[in-house]
């Protein structure tokens, strides 16, 4: 059962392709909930790679970790949401940017 | 003599030379520690500290002068000061002569200071001074080694210092003493550089095993040793170019010149020079070098002497002259004249300086002597005293100073050194015209101390004779006159006519003279190619001439009635008309001055104020400020944006993933 | 027993000072004079306490908690404790408890440093013992006028030069420890180590330049005028007799038998430095106006003759060596002392507004003028015997030029050391200076065990070296 | 695994207990005390674990000897922030933050043992989740904002170590640490290595992965400063020295590290550096923390035993010196203000206690005697120069050097004389406990400086 739908290489340069959008996105975009979701985009660009190296290594071990992954991705957006709300309550808009109180 | 074995393990056992040499400490700490308890006590135990101290040596003279296998005199070990250096005391006749002119005369002048500084607020800080200094001067002279002698040479320094500002509240002793010390430290570390390369040489510091091994010298570092130790005597009796402390030093009060600054420390680097003779038998260079030297100050000294109106610092120039004369005898190897004329100068000078000392105290301290004149009838004993020490410093023949001068003279010829005889001679007529000169102005003619000090030309009248009028402090000096009785005063210069008049007869009859056979054994002899002996008779001629010579020009110019008579205006003419060389004392002072002092200040200076904050400083400082100037700008890093942070760790992932690429791909 | 008492007692009980109440400062002296007085006798009557050793490191190199007396540290100390007991009954501070306390605490900090036997417990107590110096300068210092200007700036400037200083040896031991195996080697007689030419030389300058900070040599002196002139006087005497000379000790028991090599391969960089120093702090000691700086050069001037004598490597030098340190020990101690009486009583410092107070204060002039003539060799005192040994030395091991660069300090001392009491105590009395009465005799009894070293010390110097002198010399002999 | 168990359940008994708790001061004591309490006993138990081998998860957690030392520091310090300010919050939220405080703990003890990089993940997660939440409970908008700004990059950084591990796993095959050792090595294990060691770096806050810390420090809380301070970088500590001495393959394990060295050196520099111009004592003690870690992490180099020895000995040091120095900032800022250097002016005069543990603190950090840090700094120097990284040693003298003069402006401002009237006195907290873990911290510290206590038969467990 190891007949790949598309060469392995492309699984593995998509998911580079993807968690170099997310880092991308963490620097460049400036609405926090974006940048939430550029992370999300570099957990689940790790995911593929995992899966895609559990398919290579023919183990679940990829899997699992990747399950492991979504659980714990999942978590950190719920609270990651919570801090941008209570973070940026005040202000109508939200910007990542607002937030230079600390610095020095 | 058979030494007799001494309980404390000692080699030698001689209670009274530590008698001798202990007893002025003990006074010193005794009247230092509780001297204002004594009152006008003080004197006399100070002064029969040194009293008993005379006696002691005469008893002594037995062990002084016997010869026992080799070794002269008497020795005592002490102990050892370090591994190799062992300190003893050495009582032979070089130390007996000195030891009995420091405490005989020490002994006289203490008497003498009980009346003059009768009533001085610190009367007993002084004695215990005087004691002290005696105790420094026989340190100086006891020694049986090097160390020793250094020790109280520098020992007899902080004496002479301590006693030049004695009244430590004028700001010119204050000065002087300063000066004297400074300079003098100068020749202590000529010395102690001589015992370096000693100890480095022999081993020892000892006179016995530095005498026994000259050969361990090559010629040329015996002359350094030489040399150094010649530095040591320059500074220590005045000697050019390093006398300028010594007129200074007449700041002090006048026993104090009388003692230190003219009878016994400034004669000290006659006795070094002597003591270390087998030295300088065995140097040719280090005679020449010493003899020239003190032919220099004789003549230098005596031409000062000239131009002087101070009646101390006339006595003050005389003396670098004498000590010049001796200088230049132990120089050319004239060992025992040498030695003799510092005995009979000792008797003179003092009496010289006591004398003057006289005047100065009943003319209420006034020193200038164009203020002074026609003292013959108010002060006839004065008169009687400064006659014979004139006459005695003359060399006038019969008194003691003429047969020390004619045998330092002949044997200077003798040595084959006919130029310092010339200068010698020419020396001894100046002596005798500045020396009459003081005399006439002093006791002939008017007295002028009502004449207003400008009509003399006094330069500073209100400095005139600063000496020892600011002595007249009125809570120092309360009851400057009280009632000392004056045989306190005149006693000491009475005994001191006797040898100022007699010692010199010691040495009548030239070879087979009892003083020449008291020095047979000890001094070697040193043999010259070219020397040339005078018959006795013919050299005192002709010294004689030239004295003479000196007297009547003095006489011409100050004692011949007519001059008398209009003594003032001329007085003041030749104050006026005084050569500046003559006045500044060939400009020594400014040129030391201008070469050492001001340099070494603003090196000070530069070093303190410059260097230390500016350049040193400036480095470290430097490097602090360059580490806090880092820190703001990494601060400066620190925006306070996310994005920015964000921008930096994928900056530093994207080096990281660099370096593994590149190593991955390497493989 | 005796020398591990010796470091720690005056710690503990410095500590423990601070229990008492801040108003309890007469107690507080009393327990610091006490302490003192009991460490000095300690010293004096048991010279052969043996060593206290508890082993300590294992890994990465054997170490151990090891005190003991060695050929100069035993005098070292003994130096140590007078000066410390002079200093306490000398002069009063404010706030007596803390002072006292802080004192204490320098007291045993400076015992560890010249009783420990070990390396790396020799580099605790190193670091150690500046904490209550720079504490003593922040809380009792007094505005110099120097370059470094107000309170604290000499403080941080004495801070910064020694622990960079310590810094090095920290590092230097370390590396020591891990090439030899073992730091227990101090004063060891067949720990005859050698370190290879590769880590040599390296750790030969981390230790150089922590001593030559601590002495210090020049150009490494500018943290010495500010802090000697900031600190007050008690503390001063002791930092400036005895700490200074923790670099020297160093390059003794350290440099010569075990990197042997190095010293003699730095003996011509040394001697420049020395004979610089030499020269440098005598004539800055010319022209200063505040008293405590001319005291502060002189020194510089007299540590720079101690390191000509020790990198000369001749026996007679290093007993000179050993004798003008405790000779300038106790005289430094002296003088600052002095001058503490002097400052406490005018309220100024400066040469341009001291003047003609020997009238009314003999006794202080008397204690002035002993001070400051040993400070100037005056011959017959123990600095004469040292300097006139190290110069013997110098000569003998044939450095001519430098003895004779050595004999000018002397004569510029002179004058420095005059200008200093004279200026002071001589000339017409100055109304416009406060009037104090003269030293009490207590103040007085102070100066006594000073004076007293220094005229026995001057009158038989051998007492020192007959004691100890063979291992002295051993210790050069190892690398002859 | 009980001393996690025993800490979970700590943590859910506090919020329970919360629910019946009086309002008012109580419901805080109530709180704190179960959380000291499970802690204490998560701390005995795992005591009880030291010297024996213990497997969990198929080889996924391992204790002993290792990661026992590490699971202690870690309790430690999550007893000794609790103890600062005696909870986190207002009462009404000590309960919580208290339970979320045990949770990071648990996640940190599972690093210290994570034998696999699933563990590694999880446990590094369980650690930031809480942490996330805890950084904004405070009045302060600063907090908040500390919050969000450490959400961000530390989610970021967990991305990188994310696919760093998949990188790895691709190359491997396998997860397990012990497989990794004979992995071959190419250029993906190689790059997936680095993407791990940047994550490890970041929670480690090297330079340059240290930006987030100042500011999250500053940010935060006093005691979850405290907390990161320590629990957070003894967690990490643990997962690289796994990683460095247990999973590289060996041959190729050095120059793997080398960036890593680099990094410490960097982190020695520019942390004292950047301290220099700090005048808010949290942020100047986040910036000595970066020099701090720079100097355990040189421990490690050369991979010798004797250095894992000493990063333990050295990190425990710094638990207690940092530790030590937060207590007594947090007695002299009451409750989590932000307190600027210049407010110590006179404290000796004032507190002269309270300045004498803050100086003997701090001259731990700055390395001297006779403190932990000196013993612990010469150790470390030792080992690496027996390593053969003499120039690390170099390194950390001169910010050693640095590191001084940041520390002594703080002790010169505390003693330097100063008169009563200028200086407006602080608001002093009167609760016992912080006042306890100052006198413990310091005791601690000057005991291991006299007697350097290494755990000695801890290489083999790390395996």
């Amino acid at each position: 059962m190891t007949q790949w739908l598309a060469p392995m290489e492309s699984y593995i340069a998509l998911s580079a392709v993807m968690f170099f959008l997310g880092v991308v996105g963490v620097i460049a975009r400036r609405n926090p909930l974006i940048v939430l979701m550029s992370i999300e985009l570099m957990f689940n660009a790790a995911n593929l790679a995992l899966v895609t190296f559990a398919k290579l290594w023919a183990n679940n071990t990829g899997h699992i970790f990747a399950f492991l992954v979504i659980t714990v991705a999942a978590a950190e957006a719920a609270i990651g949401l919570a801090i941008v709300v209570v973070a940026f309550r005040k202000q109508q808009y939200v910007d990542v940017d607002e937030a230079s109180v600390l610095k020095g | 003599m058979t030494v007799p074995a001494h309980p404390l393990g000692l080699e030698g056992s001689y209670p009274l030379l530590f008698l001798i040499w202990l007893l002025p400490l003990f006074g010193a700490i005794l009247l230092w520690a509780l001297g204002p308890r004594f009152k006008s006590f003080a004197g006399p135990i100070g002064s029969t500290m040194i009293g008993v101290a005379f006696l002691a040596t005469l008893a002594e003279w037995h062990d002084a002068t016997a010869i026992s296998g080799g070794l002269a005199g008497a020795h005592q070990t002490l102990f050892t000061w370090m591994p190799g250096f062992t300190f003893g005391l050495l009582f032979d006749r070089l130390a007996l002569i000195w030891t009995l002119v420091i405490t005989g005369v020490g002994f006289l002048i203490h008497v003498y200071s009980m009346g003059y500084l009768a009533g001085d607020k610190a009367f007993a800080r002084f004695f215990a001074y005087l004691n002290f200094f005696i105790f420094a001067m026989l340190t100086l002279v006891l020694s049986d080694n090097f160390a020793g002698l250094l020790v109280g040479w520098g020992l007899v320094g902080l004496a002479s210092y301590f006693l030049i500002g004695f009244w430590f509240f004028k700001p010119t002793a204050v000065a002087a003493a300063r000066k004297a010390f400074v300079i003098n430290v100068v020749g202590d570390v000529g010395i102690l550089f001589a015992i370096v390369a000693i100890v480095a040489h022999v081993g020892s510091i000892s006179y016995g095993d530095t005498f026994a091994q000259i050969a361990a010298f090559s010629p040329h570092d015996l002359f350094i040793v030489c040399l150094a130790l010649f530095i040591g005597c320059a500074a220590k009796s005045a000697q050019v170019p390093l006398h300028t402390w010594l007129p200074d030093a007449m700041e002090g009060p006048t026993p104090v010149s009388a003692l230190i600054h003219a009878a016994t420390m400034v004669t000290a680097g006659v006795y070094l020079i002597a003591r270390c003779a087998p030295l300088w038998t065995a140097s040719a260079d280090a005679r020449e070098l010493v003899g020239v030297i003190g032919a220099l100050t004789a003549i230098a000294g005596a031409v000062l002497g000239v131009a002087q109106w101070d009646i101390k610092r006339i006595l003050a120039y005389s003396t670098m002259s004498q000590i010049g004369y001796m200088i230049m005898a132990v120089g050319v190897g004239a060992f025992d004249s040498g030695v003799l004329h510092f005995l009979t100068h000792a008797a003179f000078k003092a009496q010289l300086f006591l004398g003057a000392g006289i005047i100065i105290h009943n003319l209420n301290n006034e020193q200038d002597v164009r203020l002074m004149g026609g003292l013959r009838k108010t002060m006839p004993f004065a008169f009687i005293a400064m006659l014979t020490g004139v006459l005695s410093i003359c060399g006038i023949p019969g008194f003691s100073g003429s047969f020390s001068k004619d045998a330092i003279l002949t044997a200077t010829l003798a040595h084959g050194h006919p130029w310092l005889y010339a200068i010698g001679v020419l020396t001894a007529g100046i002596t005798a015209y500045y020396m009459f000169r003081l005399f006439f102005i002093v006791f002939f003619g008017p007295y002028r101390g009502n004449v207003d000090p400008s009509d003399l030309g006094v330069r500073h009248p209100e400095l005139a004779g600063t000496a020892a009028s600011a002595g007249h402090h009125p809570e120092e000096m309360d009851a400057h006159h009280a009632h000392a009785p004056a045989w306190l005063m005149s006693g000491p210069v009475a005994i001191l006519i006797v040898p100022t008049v007699l010692i010199g007869w010691l040495a009548f009859g030239g070879a087979d003279s009892p003083w020449t056979k008291f020095w047979e054994p000890v001094f070697p002899k040193v043999s010259e190619a070219g020397g040339f002996v005078m018959p006795e008779l013919a050299g005192t001629l002709l010294v004689l001439a030239v004295v003479l010579a000196g007297f009547a020009v003095a006489y011409l110019r100050y004692g011949a009635p007519k001059v008398l008579a209009q003594s003032v205006p001329r007085l003041r003419t030749e104050s006026v008309r005084m050569p500046p060389v003559l006045a500044n004392a060939y400009y020594f002072d400014a040129a030391i001055d201008a070469l050492f002092v001001r340099p070494s200040m603003l090196l000070g200076r530069f070093f303190g104020s410059i260097v230390d904050p500016l350049v040193i400083e400036g480095v470290v400082h430097e490097t602090a400020h360059t580490a806090g100037w880092l820190g703001h700008l990494f601060r400066s890093f620190q925006t306070g944006l996310v994005r920015v942070y964000a921008l930096s760790i994928a900056l530093g992932v994207a080096c990281f993933a660099i370096y593994y690429v590149v190593i991955g791909a390497a493989r | 027993m005796i020398v591990t008492a010796l470091v720690l007692g005056p710690i503990l009980i410095g500590l423990a000072l601070y229990a008492l109440p801040k108003s309890a400062e007469a107690l507080a002296r009393g327990a610091g004079i006490v302490v003192a007085m009991l460490a000095a006798l300690a010293v004096i009557f048991f010279p052969h306490a043996g060593d206290a050793s508890v082993h300590w490191l294992a890994r990465p190199f054997d170490a151990a908690f090891h005190f003991g007396y060695g050929p100069f540290s035993y005098w070292i100390v003994l130096l140590l404790a007078l000066v410390t007991l002079s200093a306490l009954t000398a002069l009063r501070v404010p706030r007596a408890r803390d002072f006292t306390a802080q004192m204490l605490l320098l007291l045993g900090a400076m015992d560890g440093v010249f009783l420990a036997k070990d390396l790396f417990l020799f580099a605790l107590f190193w670091d150690l013992m500046l904490l209550p110096v720079f504490l003593i300068m922040l809380g009792w210092g007094v505005p110099s006028h120097g370059p470094a200007g107000g309170r604290g700036t000499a403080a941080w400037r004495y801070l910064i030069y020694n622990l960079a200083g310590g810094l090095c040896l920290l590092l230097a031991t370390a590396a020591f420890g891990v090439v030899h195996g073992s730091t227990d080697v101090i004063g060891d007689p067949h720990a005859g180590v050698a370190i290879g030419e590769v880590w040599g030389g390296w750790i030969f300058a981390g230790f150089a330049f922590a001593f030559m900070v601590k002495t210090p040599v020049f150009p490494f002196h500018t943290w010495m005028p500010d802090t000697y002139t900031e600190l007050p006087p008690p503390a001063v005497a002791v930092v400036a007799a005895v700490q200074s000379k923790a670099g020297l000790y160093g390059f003794v028991v350290i440099g010569l038998p075990f990197l042997g090599a190095q010293m003699h391969d730095a003996q011509l960089l040394m001697f420049v430095l020395g004979i610089a120093g030499l020269l440098y702090g005598a004539f800055a000691a010319l022209a200063q106006t505040d008293v405590k700086r001319i005291v502060a050069y002189s020194s510089l001037s007299h540590l720079g003759l101690m390191v000509l004598g020790i990198f000369s490597f001749d026996p007679t030098a290093l007993k000179g060596v050993l004798v003008y340190i405790i000779a300038h020990g106790l005289f430094n101690g002296a003088l600052f002392l002095s001058l503490g009486y002097l400052e406490a009583r005018e309220e100024t410092r400066s040469l341009t507004r001291l003047g003609g107070l020997g009238a009314a204060n003999p006794r202080l002039a008397g204690a002035l003028v002993i001070a400051a003539l040993a400070g100037l060799g005056l011959p017959g005192l123990a600095g004469f015997a040292g300097e006139l040994l190290i110069i013997t030395g110098l000569y003998h091991g044939g450095f001519v030029v430098a003895s004779i660069f050595a004999l000018i300090p002397i004569v510029i001392a002179a004058a420095y050391m005059l200008r200093l009491y004279q200026t002071a105590m001589n000339g017409p009395q100055r109304l416009d200076l406060p009037q104090r009465k003269d030293l009490t005799w207590i103040e007085g009894l102070a100066l006594v065990p000073l004076v007293a070293g220094l005229v026995l010390l001057g009158v038989n110097p051998a007492a020192l070296l007959t004691s100890n002198g063979t291992e002295t010399v051993s210790v050069v002999s190892s690398l002859r | 695994m009980w001393p996690t168990f025993a800490i979970a359940i700590a943590s859910l008994v506090a919020l329970l207990v919360d629910l019946f708790a009086p309002a008012g001061p109580a419901r805080r004591g109530i709180a704190v005390a179960i959380g000291i309490l499970g802690l204490l006993a998560g701390g005995i138990l795992t005591a009880q674990q030291y010297g024996h081998a213990f497997i969990a998860f198929s080889g996924a957690y391992s204790v002993g000897g290792f990661s026992v030392v590490f699971s202690e520091i870690a309790i430690l310090g999550a007893i000794l922030t609790l103890a600062l300010g005696l909870g986190i919050g207002r009462d009404d939220q000590v309960a919580g933050t208290t339970a979320l405080l045990l949770w990071s703990t648990v996640g940190a003890i599972l690093m210290a043992g994570a034998n696999n990089l699933m563990m590694v993940f999880l446990g590094l997660e369980l650690l930031s989740l809480g942490l996330y939440c805890l950084c904004g409970i405070s009045a302060r908008s600063s907090a908040r904002e500390a919050a969000m700004k450490y959400l961000i990059l530390s989610s970021m950084a967990s991305g990188f170590l994310l696919y760093g591990m998949a990188l790895i796993f691709g190359a491997d095959g396998s997860v397990q640490f012990s497989d990794l050792t004979v992995a071959p090595v190419n250029a993906m294990l190689l790059l997936g290595a680095g993407l791990f060691l940047v994550g490890i770096a970041f929670k480690l806050s090297l330079v340059p992965f240290h930006v987030w810390t100042p500011d999250v420090y500053e940010g935060a809380p006093l005691a979850v400063t405290a907390y990161m301070s320590v629990v957070t970088k003894a967690g990490a500590l643990a997962v690289l020295a796994r990683f460095a001495y247990a999973a590289l393959p060996v041959q190729s394990a050095n120059e793997i590290l080398i960036p890593i060295w680099v990094l410490a050196a960097l982190s020695m520099l520019v942390g004292n550096l950047a301290a220099l111009a700090q005048t808010d004592l949290k942020r100047l003690l986040a910036y000595s923390g970066v020099a701090q870690v720079g100097y355990i992490v040189a421990a490690f180099a050369g991979q010798s035993a004797l250095g894992l020895r000493y990063a333990i000995f050295y990190l425990a040091a710094y638990t207690f010196m940092n530790l030590g120095a937060f207590a007594v900032v947090a007695i002299l800022s009451s409750g989590d203000g932000i307190i600027g250097i210049g407010q110590l002016a006179g404290l000796a005069q004032r507190r002269p206690w309270l300045a004498f543990a803050l100086t003997f603190f701090l001259i731990g950090l700055a390395g001297l005697p006779p403190t932990a840090g000196f013993t612990g700094k010469v150790l470390i120097l030792a080992s690496s120069i027996g390593a053969g990284y003499a120039w690390l040693a170099g390194v950390l003298i001169v910010g050693t050097a640095i590191s001084a003069y940041v520390y002594f402006k703080i002790i010169r401002i505390m003693f330097v004389r100063v008169d009563e009237a200028h200086v407006k006195p602080l608001a002093i907290v009167h609760n016992p406990l912080p006042w306890i873990s100052v006198a413990l911290c310091a005791l601690a510290v000057f005991a291991l400086g006299i007697l350097p206590i290494t755990p000695s038969d801890v290489l083999p467990l790390v395996k």
